[in-house]
């Protein structure tokens, strides 16, 4: 194991125990019971967005499979735990392995053929799931169309009370997840997927095992997926086939990563905290009242039209997504995270610091976002030489030296 | 060069335009917490000739405007997303509510603040949410959501926290252990029974009863329920009920909810050509079905339509004679029949018209809603207090006035009762 | 029999209304190389827009194309402007476009609210009406869809095969560079070609409005539909559209008979994944593009 | 024993036949020169021979092994190396990262910081070692195809196809390559040179074979294949098609 390694897997540990004993300070602290399920929540979606990107984001084959293999992991233990009686923990290794299963028999059939590169791709997986969903929905030992019910599940106790053990669960397979992607990025793997999303072809020709390397991401990224989805069919409680292969999982890992950014592993778990505080906080807006009161604006449904509008500007305007750009002005986004915060707080003092979080959140990202806009532009005037297209964007392949 | 310049600059002003609105929306998330229903903009009487919220037990309150602190209720509502449709009915019902509960001198003569999430239909969400409003907004009281997913879903968090919860259409009977959920419609303990028996009683009374019968299934949890009897036990189930009464079943389908060509399934049905068509409908799957059988030039002498969601017969006309449905209650006689509950159905058509909704009368869905909210009332209003375990115990204790009528809940029976 | 008959008219009936739906995604998709979601909002708003004037204004069902049609050629078109301006890539279309049906949904949801729409039967005496055959019934809506898709098909079949403007398509096609240097007018022949896949997905939209309710997620359901179509048929290819929706539509209704209405999506699917594996231009290509 | 041997390679993409039965060798320390108009099939040969593409029929052997169903990136491992016509960089990439590539993936197999640093060595082989942090899109043409070179030496191949890596270059430009070909040569790499700039071909080569329609049609020293009245045939007839 090398230095940055090791480094790296200490890091990671000493984050995991930091959080794992969260839950205990609760009392202490006396912060609401719900910021555990909040970061619950956020741990899930972390797990969800960045088992997704350690496939799409660093090979560049798009995959709208994500919903399958999150459906999988849900309905192993709706079957496995809810309907057979297995405790949960021994249901979750379970999901992860049948969820790479179909990830890895799909991934045989589809990257032997050269010609389901590129669009196809996606489409196919689209179709996995639909198939997936379909199936669960003939086979009344799956589903049958009843739903299942998971109030009788054995949970495992020894975890904590219910949220308690939510966020444990969640923090365990969130810090697994965004480990291995973090290590797949500077791994030789790493470095695989990333010379067959600029080039496969070329890849090949200059030795790498482009088929076994895309086998191995997609199996990892949709084991994860699994797992993930293990766990959440718990907080969903109540499972039916509509939920749970809806368009939101896909939907919303691939707006997180382009958001955050696809070529680190960063990136996915900037954009889901940015989507996930933003929608979360946003639910509560019903009106709004503008000009003292004389006209209201009704906000039931810009959380999708948010959503919507964000993955138009990123992938029109910010290829690369946020993390690059944090990098490059990580000062300027931090006076502006405090400068929002501050402002929330004097302009409306009972905030709550999830309230305040977003406003400081968005102060920073309305700081990055046009303030690079400007700085790109200033800069393909100014330079003599043809700059290219996105001056920020420094390659980050196995990145950092 | 010019030409990329100025896109460049087009993209910073679709992004300044983007974040602004952001913001906008963001501010006002935040300052909503302060700025929601307030007492001021939710009591004015609309209704004035209305006397009081029947079931509100206390009506000697009417003339004492509330005051103090405001009791905030916590709910979510499916505000968007698949189940939108119905949760609509559900927030005009409940605002409705609220608003009178302000005009008659509030709950325990404080004024009520009704504070609604939206969980987009989606039952994780939604236990996130109840998480939510218990433990950090720390709302006094909670109200059930619209839909079997998500009020399973919220029933475990108010579980939790040992919430009352009253709720309007769970139709998951018999997962509902808990003592303090209180179903607001009368579905019964057993709906996988009594529902088709109600059904099949019925048909049988009329002295000419079918013979020949067929089931067209919607794959929605609840109908599968009523339809097939509890999954993994097959306890029930209208298909097997219809058997044993030996009626000929002809005709057993299910389709998915994404159903959007009708005319195999109206072909099927032609085919089998029943007496009568049991049909475990959800949403507008009835009048679909009805259209394309029409379109077949094919009309079945009766059917049963499960749960016709708003507007169910909307616009099929003449086609839909021969149709029955099971209701908790209609907009005329005999619901009607006390002036109140008249008064009621008409204030709420009027709000239901003024928001849009396309389906106004005040049946099944209004209603159920209408009765949490007074199981609620009651129960806070009974023990005096906002302790949620005097709540509950008053509520299992007591006789409890609903527009269904008096009601008794027993937690043997997972507090259902009726038999709907 | 009678019941198999019905089923495989109500099949091919369907399949028309499915090739109408597919027309505009397989066409931007195959030439413009634009994978272009929001027609999938377009039929569902043309389908509010027919319903409004029909429900409201009391016009005649098959009278509103003629106010809704025109409003989506210029919808289209301007679409496609917007995508010449920014430079898209075809992957980057799919997820422009993705935002966009979620957008469009949301904003149908706060006009119309998530509640069904459906034309009321005084207002709209085809949605139950139907031409006999012996004992076969042919509905209305979806004879005149089926109709109307055949016509459309052969009128975009000898636009595409016959006119100038078809040979600068089939150029832009094959070899959008080819196309440019030898004076085709790429912009202006992709604006007037998104237009025009857009109005066939607003008379699909008339149709749906005028033979079921409408609600805003059916866009998103329409993707199990569409997309089989589209892959079965080929990219780009109109009168394989039209044969891959009579086909998706049959398969569908058989399976709908023979195994129950749930196995209908389970066979859709399971033909597009061997199409997929099999045949990946489509059933109705004659030959592998190189 | 020959290092490379290949066997009535056959190709056909649809009906049409690319190659109708190719067979050749290539000896331990030959520049061949492989020349012919047009669609004669060149491109086609070395896409098959480096494992790019697969042939319908025929046999290959690389150093006494029979690679024929061997994956293009096993071949590569082995020392089967190549460059393409019109270059494909990486371009999300740094140039030296482009370098570390087969570095890692190659031969060498080695890890990514030690490839990094080795990249080096390649880059200043080819003279880019003051771009190696730059994006490839500061490069033009010619370094481009310096660092088509730097790849595929990296891994340290025993064989080199050059897929017409003159095209396109001023004449300063080729002569220079022609010296960056004989240093290459001089590592002990036997090459393959794809070239329509027949001057050169003839000057570097040891060895010529000429393929016409997908058939071998001379083979042998520069000078008698240029003489070869089928290769002329063949080469006026295409120009006056084109012309």
């Amino acid at each position: 194991m090398s230095r940055r390694t090791t480094v790296r897997l200490g890091s990671f540990a000493a984050v995991a125990v930091a959080l794992w004993f969260l839950p205990t300070l609760q009392g202490p602290i006396g912060f609401p019971i719900f910021y555990l399920l909040f970061g619950y929540t956020l741990l899930f979606w972390f797990a969800q967005a960045s088992s997704w990107n350690m496939f799409t984001g660093y090979s560049g084959y798009f995959s709208f499979g994500q919903g399958a293999f999150f459906g999988v992991g849900v309905y192993t233990t709706g079957v496995l735990a809810a309907k057979r009686g297995w405790p949960l923990i021994a249901a979750i290794p379970v999901a992860g392995i049948l969820a790479a299963a179909l990830g890895l028999s799909l991934g045989f059939v589809v990257f032997r053929l050269r010609r389901l590169q590129g669009e196809i791709f996606a489409l196919v997986t689209l179709a996995v799931a639909f198939v997936v969903a379909a199936i669960a929905r003939v086979s009344s030992k799956i589903d049958g169309g009843s739903g299942i019910a998971l109030n009788d599940v054995q949970l495992p106790d020894f975890l904590g009370t219910f949220p308690s053990m939510m966020f444990r669960l969640g923090l365990v397979i969130a810090v697994l997840t965004v480990f291995a992607a973090a290590t797949i990025q500077h791994s030789r793997l790493g470095w695989g997927l990333f010379s067959i999303n600029d080039d496969e072809a070329v890849a090949e020709s200059l030795g790498v095992p482009t088929f076994r390397h895309k086998m191995m991401a997609f199996g990892m990224s949709a084991f994860f997926a699994g797992l993930s989805g293990a766990v959440h069919a718990i907080q969903i409680s109540y499972i039916t086939i509509e939920d749970v292969f809806s368009i939101r999982i896909p939907l919303f890992v691939i707006v997180m990563s382009v958001l955050g950014g696809m070529r680190h592993w960063m990136g996915p778990i900037v954009g889901a905290t940015i989507i996930h505080t933003l929608t979360d906080r946003l639910n509560r807006a019903s009106d709004l009242e503008l000009f003292g009161g004389n006209v209201t604006v009704s906000l039931d449904h810009l959380n999708d039209i948010i959503i919507g509008l964000l993955l138009i500007v990123m992938v029109l305007a910010v290829k690369d997504g946020l993390w690059p750009r944090l990098v490059d002005r990580k000062w300027a986004a931090a006076g502006a995270f405090v400068v929002g915060i501050l402002i929330a707080r004097i302009w409306a003092p009972e905030m709550s610091p999830i309230g305040q979080f977003v406003a400081g959140e968005l102060g920073a990202v309305a700081v990055l976002l046009p303030s690079s806009a400007v700085i790109d532009r200033w800069r393909s005037r100014g330079g003599p030489s043809e700059t290219p297209d996105e001056p920020t964007s420094q390659p980050t392949v196995g990145a950092t030296p | 060069m010019t030409r990329s310049s100025q896109s460049q600059f087009l993209r910073g002003l679709i992004l300044l335009v983007a974040f602004a609105m952001i913001a906008a929306a963001c501010g006002s998330s935040t300052s909503d917490t302060t700025a929601a229903a307030s007492p001021g903009t939710t009591a004015a009487p609309s209704t004035p000739d209305t006397t009081a919220a029947p079931g509100t037990p206390d009506t000697t309150m009417a003339t004492t405007a509330p005051s103090g602190e405001p009791i905030v209720i916590g709910s979510t509502l499916a505000l968007t997303g698949f189940l939108a449709a119905t949760a609509a009915i559900h927030k005009v019902a409940g605002d409705l509510f609220v608003e009178q509960l302000n005009a008659n001198g509030g709950l325990l003569g404080r004024p009520v603040e009704w504070v609604v999430l939206d969980d987009e239909s989606v039952p994780d969400q939604a236990a996130a949410l109840y998480e939510r409003l218990i433990t950090e907004d720390e709302v006094d009281a909670i109200v059930g959501p619209y839909g079997t997913g998500t009020i399973t879903a919220a029933m475990q968090v108010a579980e939790r926290y040992g919430y009352v919860m009253p709720q309007h259409t769970g139709s998951l009977t018999y997962t509902y252990g808990y003592d303090c959920q209180f179903p607001a419609w009368p579905a019964g303990r057993n709906p996988n029974v009594t529902n088709s028996e109600l059904v099949f009683d019925a048909l049988e009374s009329t002295g000419t009863p079918p013979k020949t019968m067929a089931f067209v299934i919607n794959q929605f949890p609840g109908t599968m329920y009523v339809a097939y009897g509890q999954p993994d036990t097959d306890e029930g189930g209208a298909v097997s009920i219809a058997a044993d009464r030996g009626y000929d079943v002809v005709l057993d389908i299910q389709y998915p909810s994404t159903t959007s060509d009708w005319g195999p399934i109206a072909a099927a049905v032609r085919d089998a050509d029943p007496d009568f068509l049991f049909l475990g409908a959800l949403g507008v799957d009835g009048p679909n079905l009805i259209a394309a059988m029409d379109a077949l030039d094919y009309q079945v002498p009766g059917m049963f339509l499960q749960w016709p969601a708003p507007g169910p017969m909307l616009g099929v006309g003449d086609s839909a004679d021969g149709a029955m449905s099971v209701t908790a209650f209609e907009p005329h006689t005999p619901f009607t029949d006390d002036p109140g509950y008249a008064a009621i159905a008409q204030a709420f058509s009027d709000a239901a018209t003024a928001a849009g909704l396309p389906y106004t009368a005040f049946e099944t869905q209004a209603s159920a809603s209408w009765a949490a909210w007074q199981i609620l009332v009651a129960g806070i209003e009974g023990a005096g207090s906002l302790d949620q375990a005097a709540d509950c115990d008053y509520l299992l204790n007591n006789t409890i006035d609903t527009v269904f009528g008096p009601i008794d809940f027993d937690p043997d029976q997972n507090n259902y009762y009726g038999d709907l | 029999m009678t019941l198999y008959g019905q089923a495989i008219i109500s099949g091919v009936l369907a399949g028309g209304l499915y090739a109408m739906m597919s027309l505009g995604v397989s066409l931007s998709w195959g030439v413009l190389k634009i994978i272009n979601l929001a027609y999938f909002s377009f039929i569902l708003l043309a389908g509010y827009g027919s319903y409004e004037l029909a429900a409201n204004q009391g016009w005649d069902p098959f009278v509103t194309v003629l106010a809704v049609v025109p409003v989506f050629v210029i919808v289209g078109g301007l679409l496609q402007l917007f995508f010449e301006k920014v430079k898209i890539g075809e992957f980057e279309s799919l997820l422009v476009t993705f935002g966009l049906l979620i957008m469009l949904e949301s904003v149908a949801r706060s006009i119309w609210s998530a509640d069904f729409r459906r034309i009321p039967s005084t207002e709209n005496p085809y949605a139950s009406s139907s031409l006999r055959i012996g004992e076969f019934a042919f509905p209305t809506p979806q004879l005149s869809a089926f109709l109307t898709a055949i016509v459309i098909g052969l009128l975009m079949k000898y636009l595409l095969d016959r006119t100038y403007f078809g040979k600068a398509v089939r150029a832009l096609a094959q070899d959008r560079d080819m196309a440019r240097a030898f004076g085709v007018d790429h912009r202006r022949v992709a604006v007037l070609l998104s237009g025009l896949a857009a109005a066939t997905a607003a008379i699909a939209g008339v149709f749906i409005a005028m033979s079921q309710a409408l609600f805003p997620s059916l866009a998103v359901e329409w993707f199990g539909i569409v997309f089989p179509v589209v892959i079965l048929g080929g990219l780009g290819s109109t009168l394989g559209a039209l044969g891959a929706g009579v086909v998706i539509g049959v398969v569908a209704a058989i399976a709908s008979v023979t195994w129950g209405p749930s196995y209908a999506p389970l066979a859709t699917f399971v033909i597009l994944i061997a199409t997929l594996l099999f045949r990946p231009d489509g059933l109705f290509t004659r030959k592998a593009s190189v | 024993m020959s290092l490379l041997q290949f066997d009535g390679i056959h190709k056909r993409f649809g009906g049409v036949a690319a190659l109708g039965g190719v067979s050749g060798t290539l000896d331990e320390g030959e520049i061949l020169g492989l020349v012919g108009p047009n669609g004669s099939g060149k491109s086609t040969l070395i896409n098959i021979l480096s494992g790019f593409a697969e042939p319908n029929e025929g046999r290959i052997s690389f150093a006494g092994v029979d690679v024929t169903d061997t994956e293009a990136h096993h071949r590569f491992g082995a020392g089967i190396a190549r460059t393409y016509q019109i270059p494909r960089p990486f371009s999300s990439m740094t140039v030296r990262h482009n370098v570390a590539v087969p570095l890692i993936f190659g031969k060498t197999k080695l890890h990514p910081s030690a490839a990094t640093e080795r990249a080096m060595h390649w880059l200043e082989f080819a003279g880019l070692a003051s771009y190696a942090d730059q994006p490839v899109s500061e490069l033009n043409l010619h370094q481009l195809k310096y660092l088509e070179l730097a790849r595929a030496l990296a891994s340290e191949p025993r064989v080199l196809f050059l897929d017409e890596v003159l095209a396109g270059l001023n004449p300063t430009e080729i002569e220079e390559s022609i010296l960056m070909i004989r240093r290459i040569h001089d590592l002990g790499i036997s090459l393959v040179i794809v070239e329509h700039v027949l001057r050169v071909v003839n000057a570097l080569s040891t060895r010529i074979v000429a393929l016409n329609q997908g058939l071998v049609i001379a083979e042998g020293a520069p000078t008698d294949v240029m003489a070869d009245p089928e290769v002329v045939k063949a080469y006026l007839g295409s120009r006056w098609k084109h012309a």
